[in-house]
């Protein structure tokens, strides 16, 4: 049994199926790739599993209870973060400001009202956000205005703000993407050191093969909405068929 | 201070002075030179700018902070003032327990008006909060008011006020001699006020007021904490991207209901104060117009800032109050001082935009401030105050051939 | 008389790019991009960037997180954001720093931008279809869904909703939709898989045949430099390279200094 | 029965009129995005455009008569309008008569022009700014017009007879079978509705089967994209309201002769027409004009005496219990489309 | 100070608070002509108006008890909150000591009641319903004009000369305090004549559109439509009346009938033609010929090129009657200026002789019944007056049931 276990979820959009059947076990503290060409269906996946997406069929259980029928804010709570393919941020906040939610979040759950209280106070909720800031080396943009980001940046301002959550399983959707290659390295780096550190899974879904095969221990190959194999990384890197269906030369 | 930063506090102070000096800077003018009609320094007035403060520094804790933008709160104002109003014809004229009742009524009904208006966003919250406050006027105006029905709650169009045989049953019926008791605290009645003549100057020092504005002064603190706390962070939070709060394992419902009774509740208080000062509660106090102005003000001083929306109050207040008085008689008095065919066009030229015409000066205004100051009045006093700052110390300009421009404020 | 108009009636004449320290080139350039000075508000971004591009190649515009790639990319298309403060970008005889961005994309000018933008509210052929609207026009409907056969299957669905890639597709489907003389990709690759990526390189080779000029912003240099003939290197918003790729990847002291690798 | 066909004449008339202007509300408010609080004001314009009209064909020349006396006992002057000295009496007269459906040749350029003005001059600046700097300042603008307006023609009401030949009542019941005069309807009222559709079918047709629509919502959601693709955005949004606040006067003029013009008359619309547009769902025109129509007739039949037995002051407040009722079961009104003005 | 705002200086603040802005400005600007008028006369400039016709010779043109009046003016905009707020200003700031003006009951009873807090006199407007001198009335208020039951006691026998004594009646009525006893009031009087009512329909204020409210009337079986409205209101209702072809209907095979109780020539002015042959009252017209009436028009329509309405006569006569007060009482003392004014007699200010009734400070006078004149013959002929209702006939007792409850309370010297 893993962490989390999707069985038989399905999704169309209309006349477009965009998952089918699919089937994915994770097993708690590894870290596993979803790779597969675009409109695959694997941004839909990660959809379904925050409860952005209500699947048509199927079930999705994380730590043996369904997450199907919660809200987004009860999934992060029991737990799960998720980077978007599109940086998710607070454009009009600071960046520590950014991170500063999350910690909140963790710490007092889905709502209470500390009106009266003051943020600066709360030395141990800036403390956090410090480190996770520290951690994706963004700690000197801690005062900006995070919409003046660039992309890359807002990148991993995102990332912080999971990481800071300590969640139990993170769904990270093209976390490199758009990164320059040193900073790619650090986060391949950032992300294995977290994993070793810290009782987290991980979910990954990554098109820079160099990220996939750096870090995960099973990946799954998704197509046309249904996944065509799942395997260690050295056997997929072999696999006729996903050379010739996603990977092409790069391999 | 009190839990504030230097900053923050700094502002209180400035603000709790201002306020409290209010009568002398208000009247800047002597008694009986022509520009007296412009000094703002009388009992009404003030107690006008620091109750319409209130109201748009709740406001603007929904606005400001959450963007949520209700075209609704007049219902709140309205509803404190009736429940004023009864609390004065049943218990007795205490303004504490009118006042109390106030915020309670219009939280309640805040509640339930957020509950259901912040199923839905934007535009479409505004008009829900719209037709709410539309109907509450209407059960106001004509259901609830009328005369000869037993729930005759407001008094409809002519507006609910004192009598002489109201129960009052914790207070006095009538007065010694004869008359309708009037609004107190603890033995200061709301209308006492006492003159201070200083040379040709008079300085009104009002019961009322310095009762609105000590409570304003609390309001407004508790609006700065609110600002700085973790909730309001939330609130920001929520304007700038609600999904992404969602999946932060934050509800945002909550948080945006809770300004929204905040809000209403600073309505209602707004509400129950203009009744002390005034005890005659009339259902147009409730009409979208009303809410309007609010939103005018919050948005005119700068909406999200502190202190922007006691100012843009200010503002309105004093158009509407002031310069609909200026008439051609006392433009004639200004402009005495000029030879006769030039002061009949001067007062010519200037009739337009006073009296019956102040509202053309206040839309031309508006319009001033919106276009050239974005962030409003309090963009005005920044840049006012960057001037006098860059006047000391010239930051060191980079090549002078690719000076920087200031990015335009309007977009093209 | 527009700048275009102008400009073709001989009214404007290209600048002496000679005396310019970085422009080693003799042949004439395609697209100049000669000091040009940008800001966001208060903020100066882009330095003083100069560089030419000659017609038909392909030109790789490399550089960290936040080097400035971007905005210089939306300085030379004209979006007003950042605003250019100083200097000059001639298109073939145009001068493009006088003109709106809807002229310099009517004189031949096309930018892909690094977020796509699919414009909400609009179908996939209605995004495409926008871009056919002003003259002048490039590929038709059927070549563009012959090369991006998943847009054809799409052609109804909201082009927001498609994957992240098939939005990448899209976004490159817009430009060849206009009759381009210089294409200006801010990371093409970016969320594709890896077999598209093939695809849209065997692409961008197809439309440097065709002669068609391309700047490439791509955080995959290796590709990027393997595919192009010339890269400029910006840092902190100033060119610190400019030069063939292959000096480029033969230099491993200068990859590691400016881009990392 | 009679009494329900009457009213949902009165329905569909009423129903044209939130239509034309949600029309033109909706073009400005969900097509280009701004939150345009002087709508209200270019109606009022529109109407006073027909006012205006009528004022110059009856310009008149002064004479003397000395046979009459004024309320003062001084001889009293006799105006005279110049086009009956020119076409006679008669057709003179009937020019006059004819002023407010004449008045469109009046009321489309100068629509026009205002409304090119208005977006190049003020609206322009303002696409980008939230909507609540874009409420301040059309605001701003609406109560500059109207207190123009008011300096120039008074606060009182301006009567704005229809043609003679179209100010009386139709005997409409005759056509459906009624006794005669059973059920009389104004015929100007009976024109408006048929003005409204087909002013409402040249602007769908214009916008629905021309790119022109397409463009500017296009432009709207990102217009720095489509400039990028070679689309002068600026002109359409011009154009584009330039033709909103043409509609709005055209619905202004028509209107004159049912409400004679006054100032406010364009306030006392606004907050109407903004429910009336966003119960349509924002950015949609069918919407609009459906929800126009389903709010003047359901505000009709709420007038109906044996309703308002059952439930006393239900006409005023059945459009809000509509929209409250229509906003909580469908989010984005009746045929909202997703995105716009949501944020 | 001995009360509020005793003036201590050569001047003496009156404050005119008169619609400025919104539906009714146009007959607030009226009324603040009239009262400018007043206080020229008042200090002895101009030609004196009807000061030369008033049987009172205490205003000898030279002021006001050795003091020049001046004036402060203010905008009600016809709401009962900002007309409040203008008269506060006007008595804290600018030291009013009289209000004058309102063009709204809902407004003259708010700002009646405030003046009597403050301890200033409250001289009416343009207000016609029964309650500001019924259950509303204030020992600081007085009311010049006349109201609702007095235009149904002149109305209605007139209407039944007219129309007959069989005939069934619909109201409009605008929804407010005004519009309520207005049709009581009108009601009560036609009935009485055998007139049967057969509906009354409130509808609001803000309405511009009397479409849907006018279609159930012809169905309704009434052959005579009572339009208890004002202003705009009255402007929009009549005209679509006439547009929706009541005015040719036969009904129970009688002429269908349109009334409008309470008149104004600017209203009449806005409905142009269709207020041809309807029947309503007034307090005053200007085509009176007493000589009071003569005086104040030729000084009006002098000074500002048109004729006085009659909500401007009755500003004009509250200022004269103020300032006679207050020097016949020798005294601003609000407390001498309200004994002055009750039961005060006069006449030559327009339209006969006058009684200031002590119990409610409610005026007696004759009432008039005017008709919208078929051939105008300019373009302020609008009405021809039908009937003097003498005063005997519109009189009633102060514990009218229309008009019990409330009392006048105590007099408020303030201070
Ligand atoms: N809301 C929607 N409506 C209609 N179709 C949708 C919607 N969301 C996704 N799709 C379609 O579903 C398919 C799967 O999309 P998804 O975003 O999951 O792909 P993906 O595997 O993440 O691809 P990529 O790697 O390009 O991001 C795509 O073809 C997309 O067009
Ligand atoms: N709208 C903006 N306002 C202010 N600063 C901005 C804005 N957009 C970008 N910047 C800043 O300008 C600098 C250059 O940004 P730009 O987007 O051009 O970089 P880039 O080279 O494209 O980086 P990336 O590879 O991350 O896309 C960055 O430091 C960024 O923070
Ligand atoms: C309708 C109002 C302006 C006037 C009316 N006479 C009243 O007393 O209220
Ligand atoms: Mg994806
Ligand atoms: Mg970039």
């Amino acid at each position: 049994m893993g962490i989390l276990e999707v069985k038989n979820v399905s999704k169309s959009f209309g006349g477009l199926k965009a998952l089918r059947d699919v089937n994915l076990s994770v097993a708690e503290h590894s870290v596993h790739a979803i790779i597969g060409p675009n409109g695959a269906g694997k941004s839909t996946l990660l959809n379904v599993l925050v409860g952005k997406l209500v699947p048509d069929t199927g079930s999705v259980m994380f730590d043996g209870q369904s997450l199907l029928g919660r809200k987004p804010y009860e999934i992060n709570q029991m737990g799960i973060s998720r980077v978007f393919q599109t940086p998710e941020i607070f454009g009009d906040l600071t960046v520590i400001e950014n991170v500063m939610i999350p910690c909140f979040a963790k710490r007092d759950g889905v709502f209470r009202m500390h009106a009266f209280e003051t943020v600066e106070n709360e030395a141990e909720i800036v403390a956090q956000a410090e480190a996770a800031l520290a951690d994706v080396g963004m700690l000197e943009r801690r005062d900006m205005h995070a919409a003046a980001l660039s992309r890359g940046d807002k990148r991993r301002l995102e990332l912080a703000m999971c990481l800071v959550q300590e969640p139990r399983l993170l769904l990270l959707d093209e976390p490199t993407a758009g990164m320059a290659r040193a900073d790619t390295n650090r986060t391949i780096e950032l992300l294995r050191q977290i994993h070793a550190k810290r009782d987290i899974t991980m979910v990954i879904i990554e098109h820079d093969m160099h990220v996939v095969f750096s870090l995960a221990q099973r990946i799954t190959v998704l197509a046309q909405g249904a996944p065509l194999v799942e395997d260690t990384p050295e056997n997929i890197k072999g696999h006729p068929k996903v050379r010739e269906a996603y990977l092409g030369e790069a391999a | 201070m009190l839990g504030l930063n230097r900053q923050d506090t700094a502002l209180l102070i400035i603000v709790a002075v201002l306020t409290l000096l209010a009568p002398f800077i208000l009247n800047p003018f002597p008694e009986g030179s022509g520009l007296a009609t412009l000094n703002a320094g009388y009992p009404d007035l003030m107690q006008r700018f620091v109750i319409y403060g209130i109201f748009a520094i709740g406001f603007n804790i929904l606005f400001g902070l959450t963007g949520y933008l209700s075209f609704g709160h007049a219902a709140f104002l309205g509803v404190g003032s009736y429940a004023a109003v009864w609390m004065f014809k049943l218990i007795g004229m205490q303004v504490i327990p009118a006042v109390l009742f106030s915020m309670a009524i219009s939280a309640i009904l805040a509640l339930g008006i957020g509950y259901v208006s912040l199923r839905r966003s934007g535009i479409y919250f505004s008009i829900l909060t719209l037709a709410f406050a539309q109907m509450c006027y209407n059960l106001a105006y004509s259901v609830l008011g009328n005369p000869n029905s037993r729930f005759n709650l407001t008094n409809g169009e002519t507006g609910l006020q004192l009598t002489l045989d109201d129960p009052r049953i914790l207070g006095v019926q009538r007065t010694p001699d004869g008359g309708i008791p009037v609004p107190n605290f603890f033995g200061i009645e709301m209308r006492d006020s006492y003159d201070l003549h200083l040379g040709d100057w008079v300085f009104t020092f009002s019961g009322g007021y310095y009762f609105a504005a000590a409570v304003m002064l609390i309001a407004f603190y508790i609006a700065i904490r609110i600002f700085r706390s973790p909730f309001g962070l939330m609130l920001r939070g929520v304007k700038s991207n609600q999904t992404r709060l969602y999946y932060t394992g934050i509800n945002a419902r909550p948080y945006t209901l809770a300004a929204f009774v905040i809000s209403g509740t600073y309505a209602g208080l707004a509400g129950g104060l203009l009744a002390c000062m005034d005890p005659l509660a009339g259902a147009e106090r409730m009409q979208w117009t009303a809410s309007g102005e609010v939103v005018l003000m919050t948005i005119l001083g700068g909406a999200g800032t502190l202190i922007g929306p006691v100012l843009g109050a200010g503002f309105i207040k004093y158009f509407e109050n002031i310069f609909s008085k200026i008439n051609d008689n006392v433009l004639h008095g200004w402009f005495a001082f000029l030879p006769d065919g030039l002061e009949d066009f001067m007062v010519t030229l200037v009739h337009p935009f006073v009296g019956k015409g102040w509202h053309l000066t206040l839309g031309i205004l508006f319009m001033l401030v919106v276009i050239f100051l974005p962030g409003g009045l309090v963009e005005g006093g920044q840049r006012i105050l960057g001037l006098f700052r860059r006047r000391k110390a010239p930051p060191p300009g980079p090549d002078p051939e690719h000076h920087p421009k200031p990015t335009p404020h309007v977009a093209e | 008389m527009t700048m275009i108009e102008e400009t073709r009636s001989g009214k404007f004449q290209r600048p002496d790019f000679s005396r310019h320290a970085n422009m080693a080139e003799t042949a004439p350039a395609f697209l100049s991009v000669w000091d040009v000075h940008a800001y966001y508000g208060e903020s100066y971004i882009v330095q003083g960037v100069s560089f030419n591009v000659h017609e038909g190649e392909i030109l790789a515009l490399l550089g960290r997180n936040g080097a400035g790639k971007t905005s210089t990319l939306r300085a030379i298309a004209r979006t007003g954001s950042p605003q250019v403060t100083h200097g000059e970008i001639w298109l073939d005889h145009q001068p493009l720093h006088r003109m709106s961005a809807h002229e310099a994309a009517r004189a031949g000018l096309q930018l892909v931008p690094e977020d796509r933008r699919i414009i909400p509210g609009l179908t996939v052929e209605e995004n495409i279809q926008l871009a056919q609207i002003a003259p002048p026009i490039g590929w038709s409907l059927e070549r563009i869904y012959e090369l991006f056969p998943r847009l054809g299957e799409r052609r109804k669905q909201e082009g927001v909703t498609l994957s992240g890639g098939e939005q990448q597709m899209l976004a490159i489907a817009r430009a060849l939709a206009r009759d381009i003389k210089v294409l200006l990709l801010d990371e093409p690759y970016e969320g594709l898989a890896p077999v598209i990526v093939d695809e849209i390189e065997r692409t961008l080779k197809v439309i440097k045949e065709q002669g068609i000029t391309t700047v490439i912003v791509e955080q995959n240099a290796i590709r990027a430099l393997m595919l192009a003939d010339r890269a400029v290197i910006l840092d902190t918003g100033n060119v610190v390279f400019d030069g063939s790729a292959q000096e480029v990847l033969d230099n491993e002291a200068l990859r590691a200094e400016y881009l990392a690798i | 029965m009679d009494a329900i066909i009457l009213q949902t004449l009165n329905g569909l008339d009423k129903g044209s009129a939130y239509a034309l202007i949600a029309l033109g509300l909706t073009i400005i408010f969900g097509t280009l995005g701004v939150v345009n609080f002087a709508h209200g004001a270019l109606f009022m314009l529109g109407a006073f455009c027909a006012v205006v009209f009528n004022r110059l064909l009856s310009l008149s020349y002064i004479t003397i008569d000395p046979t009459q006396t004024d309320f003062l006992g001084n001889p009293l002057k006799v105006e005279t309008p110049y086009v009956i000295g020119w076409f006679g009496p008669e057709a003179g007269q009937a020019i006059i008569d004819w002023s407010v459906p004449l008045s469109i040749l009046l009321v489309i350029p100068v629509m026009g022009l205002l409304g090119l003005a208005m977006e190049r001059g003020l609206i322009r600046y303002f696409y980008r700014r939230p909507h609540a700097d874009q409420i301040l300042v059309t605001f701003g603008l609406a109560i500059v017009l109207q207190e123009i307006v008011k300096y120039f023609f008074g606060a009182n009401p301006i009567p704005t007879p229809a043609p003679p030949a179209m100010a009386g009542g139709a005997d409409v019941g005759m056509l459906l079978g009624f006794p005669e005069n059973a059920i009389v309807y104004p015929v100007w009222r009976l024109f408006y509705t048929f003005f409204a559709a087909v002013v409402i079918a040249a602007v769908f047709g214009f916008l629905q089967f021309t790119t022109f629509g397409m463009v500017v919502r296009a432009g709207m959601a990102d217009r720095e994209t489509v400039q990028l693709l070679g689309i002068d955005i600026n002109r359409r949004f011009a154009v584009m309201f330039a033709i909103a606040a043409i509609v709005a006067g055209l619905a202004g003029a028509m209107y004159a002769p049912i409400n004679s013009p006054n100032y406010h008359m364009g306030m006392d619309f606004l907050v109407l027409s903004f429910v009336v547009v966003v119960v349509g769902g924002m950015g949609s025109l069918p919407g609009a004009v459906a929800a126009g129509f389903l709010l003047g007739i359901l505000e009709a039949y709420a007038s109906l005496d044996a309703v308002k037995q059952i439930l006393p002051s239900i006409d005023q407040i059945i459009i809000y219990i509509v929209a409250i009722v229509i906003l909580l079961t469908r989010p984005r009104g009746l045929m909202g489309r997703k995105g716009v003005m949501e944020e | 100070a001995a009360f509020t705002n005793e003036p201590k200086g050569p001047n003496v603040v009156f404050g005119f608070n008169v619609p400025q802005t919104g539906p009714y400005a146009e007959e607030g600007l009226d009324e603040l002509r009239a009262q400018q008028l007043a206080v020229e006369h008042i200090n002895g400039e101009g030609d004196g108006g009807a000061l030369n016709t008033f049987s009172s010779k205490a205003l000898q043109g030279n002021g006001l008890l050795g003091k020049k009046v001046t004036y402060v003016t203010g905008d009600t905009q016809t709401k009962s909150d900002a007309a409040r707020a203008s008269a506060k200003s006007m008595i804290e700031k600018d030291g009013a000591i009289m209000i004058n003006g309102g063009s709204s009951s809902g407004v003259a009873v708010a700002v009646q009641a405030l003046c009597q807090e403050a301890g200033v006199i409250f001289m009416a407007g343009l207000t016609h319903a029964n309650d500001t001198t019924g259950k509303d009335k204030r020992r600081h208020g007085f009311r010049h004009f006349f109201n609702a039951y007095m235009s149904g006691a002149a109305l209605a026998p007139v209407l039944a000369k007219a129309y007959g004594t069989d005939r069934r009646a619909y109201h409009l009525t605008a929804d407010y305090n005004w519009g309520w006893t207005q049709e009581a009031s009108i009601k009560a009087a036609t009935e009485a004549l055998g007139w049967e009512t057969v509906a009354t329909v409130r509808t609001p204020l803000t309405a511009t559109d009397f479409s849907s409210y006018l279609a159930p009337v012809l169905n309704s079986g009434a052959d005579v439509l009572v339009l208890n409205h004002y202003g705009g209101n009255m402007v929009n209702s009549l005209t679509q009346a006439v547009q929706f072809g009541m005015r040719d209907k036969i009904v129970n095979g009688k002429q269908f009938e349109i009334v409008v109780p309470l008149y104004s020539e600017l209203m009449a002015e806005g409905a142009g033609s269709a207020v041809q042959g309807v029947y309503g009252s007034m307090n005053w017209n200007w085509q009176l010929s007493d000589e009071g009436t003569k005086a104040f028009v030729k000084s009006f329509g002098e000074k500002y090129g048109r004729p006085p309405s009659n909500s401007a006569q009755t500003c004009y006569a509250q200022v004269i009657l103020y300032a006679d007060a207050v020097a016949r009482a020798g005294s601003f003392h609000p407390c001498a200026v309200i004994e002055a004014l009750e039961g005060f007699e006069f006449d030559g200010l327009g339209n006969g002789p006058t009684l200031y009734r002590a119990d409610d400070h409610q005026c007696f006078k004759d009432v008039l019944v005017v008709k919208g004149k078929e051939n105008p013959k300019n373009q302020y002929d609008i009405l021809e007056i039908v009937e003097k209702t003498p005063v005997e006939q519109v009189w009633y007792e102060p514990d009218h049931p229309m008009f019990a409850g409330g009392e006048l309370g105590p007099c408020n010297p303030g201070e």
